[in-house]
């Protein structure tokens, strides 16, 4: 037993236990920190194979970016639909069980029965520390061998962030030149009006919507304006 | 309170500790303001550069009442607004204290309607009144002092009659001087 | 950078951990003396001579308050968040180095708790993680003000890291190392121009990369101007709402400690970390520089929140990714530019 | 008995399967999301763990192609369940049939 495969068998243990924590809790709050927590082990193994800009870029991709907008996209959404509270009906979750066993036994076996490959790259660890380290001769590797793969990647990533700013832009084209306006506290508020007349305001008065065409833009109120009156006015 | 109040008894240990304790929790009172009319422009001025309330006895402003150790209730507190102040008052983490500054939180002070609550302590436990309509910063320092002396000499860690029995005292006594005002 | 038995390394980075935690309660007393005096008053004077003894006197209040948890709290998350943001800005110290190989008492001491070669990212990472800190903290108090505060802290957080690391590259480029000890003994060596020899310290050529440097970071540890998350008129105290007693504390221990981990990384990346007079002789004058620069840069914090109203968060947004992002693509184009050259590449 | 790149592969499989049986189980689009991202890390410690072995770091920079993706990914993914938590939809796979809106 060398310490090595000590530390291995914590980081894997504390890794595949937060992965498991990823799928089964009901919070998709609690499974982003599970997965946090996994990612992180994800980047100690990763260390422990001598990669550690990759153990640090996982560190700072995943959990400070991706991870980061996900718990952000979570409290984006209205809490009251966040709860799952469905982990897969039995059957199904029965049938993922066999489905990964099967898997697992098959890579299982693919693993033992493979033949380990020869040392033929020329980046040994003596190589890699002569270049100056693991991110050095991951540059160079990068950008000269891979230099076009690396310019598709800048290439996608700009599609995915303009994509990503097109698709959260609001829907301006729905209606054109419309105005909310709530008339009265106890009508509810415009996000209520937007999903029609079917939900219904704190107070539980339901509201109504009115549309009224007022010179080139559309008015929606709770109220007919007409009949709105405030305190201290005469009805019309 | 903290997790270790009521728990032993009186030692030369627990003395020193308790001595401890209510060193720290003097010197650094935390408040919460809660300025509710023309007495908070004195607290307000009393907390500026010229009288450094806010900092000189290490008191330090917080706006979460989860944070605060003091709260200086001052001004009129109507009755609208009195549900607010407990809420605030039961929001704080113990230990806590509350000062009450100027005469409309004393005792309701010229407001005697049916709007105004005669009194900041028929709604919280008050451990210092500041007289005065409104107190000068002046008077508000000195009622700090008062309280931090009042802090020193509590008995934090032994307090073996509890909480409890301070708090029938304290409503046993504003029963007493309720019946002598109504007569 | 020679190897050393562990138990040495044990004793600098206890000692390293003793010294950060003192400093950490007196940061709070520095930067109350100090803003009391910007503000023409005087701050704590009671508590021992001079309100030296306020951060005790605060930590045992502190420790002896009741922790409370609200009713609508998610109850683990809520009591494991602090934990987090302390614990990871504390972790970060372990690859600022405060010296080189130095003798003490006959044995060779590397005055760093570890060299790693993306000791720089490093500190970026730990910075990422710490961040979840105040998310969680803010989602789990079931409190609007916390939620929104945690939102902001996100949406800055990632924005201005960016700019942290961006505002490094030039360094990265110059160097061609991420080692923070190689990167600190670069700025050792001296530049003559004739009869004056001044040090090599990267602000003279990053001075661009050093400004957004301190802009991320200033942003980065959500300090005044930048501090939305804890907006104090607006969302009474951000994402710590409903925090109390030691959880509290270490939140608050947490922003100050990531203060003095910016500080001792700006001081190291550009201002030559324990460079100055008289450091080659002897290495604790080497230690007092550093913490002379540590100390200067606290001040200008300070003096930043002294002076500086708040940012609305759209300025904030778009003072990231509309003025400092560019900026710093621009910072490392004129730096890659001027390495070609300087490597014959161009010209 | 010493560390082999065996260990890892061992560790990634079964990463890689707990991801598996998340997509299938769960109907919360940013679990599945997550469970996605776990499979990528899984199959990341895959192609570490074989560029350790052969001695060549192509392995690696695979790894750093798959985070740029992954990154581009959970942009559009996430910017996909805003905007139907912006038309009040529960970000529930089995009610999200259509993609027109």
């Amino acid at each position: 037993m060398s310490w090595e495969l000590v530390f291995f068998a914590v980081f894997s243990a504390a890794m595949l236990l937060c992965g498991l924590g990823v799928v089964a809790f009901e919070n998709p709050v609690h499974s982003a920190v599970a997965l946090v927590g996994s990612f992180i082990n994800v980047a100690a193994l990763f260390v422990m194979l001598g990669a550690e800009f990759l153990g640090v870029l996982q560190i700072i991709v995943y959990t400070g970016a991706v991870l980061v907008l996900v718990l952000f996209t979570i409290m984006l959404i209205d809490p009251t639909k966040l709860p799952e509270f469905y982990v897969g009906a039995p059957l199904q979750r029965f049938a993922s069980v066999v489905v990964g066993a099967i898997l697992l036994a098959e890579i299982g076996v693919a693993i033992i029965t493979r033949t380990a490959l020869e040392q033929i790259g020329p980046h040994t660890e003596a190589m890699v520390q002569q270049m100056g380290g693991n991110v050095q001769a991951i540059g160079q590797v990068m950008l000269s061998e891979y230099a076009l793969a690396f310019e598709i990647a800048s290439l996608v990533l700009t599609v995915g962030v303009v994509g990503a700013v097109v698709i959260g832009l609001p829907n301006r084209m729905v209606e054109p030149n419309t105005v909310t306006m709530s008339l009265g506290h106890t009508r509810g508020s415009s996000d209520m009006l937007a999903a029609g007349p079917k939900f219904e305001s704190p107070m539980n008065i339901p509201a109504e919507r009115y549309t009224a065409p007022v010179g080139e833009r559309t008015v929606v109120m709770t109220k007919d304006p007409d009949a709105y009156t405030h305190p201290g006015e005469t009805s019309k | 309170m903290g997790l270790i109040d009521d728990r032993f008894d009186k030692n030369i240990f627990t003395t020193s500790l308790d001595f401890l304790f209510n060193w720290g929790r003097r010197s650094s009172l935390w408040w919460l303001q809660f300025g509710l009319a023309c007495c908070a422009i004195e607290m307000i001025s009393a907390s500026m550069a010229r009288f450094d309330l806010s900092e000189r006895f290490g008191m330090l402003f917080r706006s979460s009442p989860r944070a605060a150790d003091l709260m200086i209730v001052a001004g009129t507190v109507t009755k609208k607004m009195a549900p607010i102040v407990r809420t605030l008052y039961d929001q704080m983490s113990e230990p806590k204290w509350v000062l009450s500054m100027g005469s409309c939180a004393n005792v309701g002070g010229p407001y005697d309607t049916y709007a105004v609550v005669q009194g900041v302590d028929q709604v919280v436990p008050v451990d210092v009144y500041v007289p005065g309509c409104p107190p000068t910063p002046e008077s508000l320092y000195y009622g700090i002092l008062q309280l931090q002396n009042k802090i020193i000499k509590f008995d934090t860690i032994a307090r073996k009659e509890g909480k409890g029995r301070a708090e029938d005292q304290r409503v046993a006594e504003r029963q007493l001087a309720m019946a002598g005002i109504r007569g | 950078m020679g190897d050393q038995p562990i138990w040495i390394t044990f004793i600098v980075t206890f000692a390293i951990m003793t010294v950060l935690l003192l400093s950490m309660a007196y940061t709070t007393w520095y930067e109350r003396k100090v803003l009391a005096r910007f503000q023409d008053r005087l701050g704590p004077t009671r508590t021992g001579k001079a309100g030296l003894m306020q951060p005790l006197a605060d930590a045992v209040k502190l420790m002896g308050k009741e922790d409370l948890v609200p009713d609508a709290a998610d109850r683990n998350v809520f009591l494991f968040a602090p934990l987090i943001t302390f614990t990871t800005a504390l972790l970060s110290a372990a690859v600022i180095p405060w010296g080189g190989t130095v003798q003490i008492f006959g044995t060779d001491v590397n005055l760093y708790p570890t060299d790693i070669n993306v000791g720089a990212l490093f500190i970026l990472a730990t910075g990422s993680i710490g961040v979840y800190g105040i998310i969680l903290g803010g989602w789990s108090s079931g409190n609007r003000y916390s939620l929104l505060g945690a939102i902001r802290s996100a949406a800055q957080v990632i924005s201005y890291e960016l700019i942290l690391g961006f505002s490094l590259v030039g360094i990265f480029i110059i160097t061609g190392t991420m080692s923070l000890t190689d990167i600190m003994f670069k700025q050792h060596e001296m530049l003559s121009f004739g009869p004056f020899e001044i040090s090599n310290w990267f602000v003279l050529t990053q001075p661009l990369g050093f400004v957004l440097f301190v802009i991320a970071a200033v942003a980065e540890t959500n300090r005044a101007p930048f501090d939305l998350p804890e907006a104090e008129s607006e969302l009474v105290a951000g994402f710590m709402t409903e925090y109390s007693a030691m959880r509290f504390a270490l939140y608050f221990l947490g922003e100050y400690i990531s203060m003095i981990i910016m500080s001792l990384f700006a001081a190291t990346l550009f201002l030559g970390g324990t460079s100055g007079p008289g450091a080659d002789k002897f290495w604790g004058l080497g230690i007092m520089w550093l913490v002379l620069k540590v100390m200067a840069f606290l001040f200008f914090y300070i003096w930043l929140r002294a002076t500086l109203p708040r940012f609305r968060f759209d300025q904030l947004m778009g003072l990231a990714w509309k003025v400092l992002l560019p900026l710093a693509i621009l910072n490392i184009v004129v730096t890659a530019f001027f390495r070609l050259i300087g490597n014959g590449q161009v010209f | 008995m010493d560390l082999t790149t065996n260990h890892f592969l061992f560790v990634s499989a079964a990463l890689f399967v707990i991801g598996m049986m998340g997509v299938l189980t769960r109907r919360n689009i940013l679990i599945i999301f997550m469970c996605v991202e776990m499979m990528v890390a899984a199959v990341g410690i895959t192609l570490v763990a074989f560029s350790h072995e052969t001695a060549t770091i192509n392995g690696q920079v695979f790894f750093l192609f798959a985070l740029a993706v992954a990154a581009a990914e959970s942009a559009v993914g996430l910017a996909i369940v805003v905007a139907l938590s912006r038309q009040g939809r529960a970000p529930d796979v089995e009610e999200m049939q259509t993609l027109k809106n």
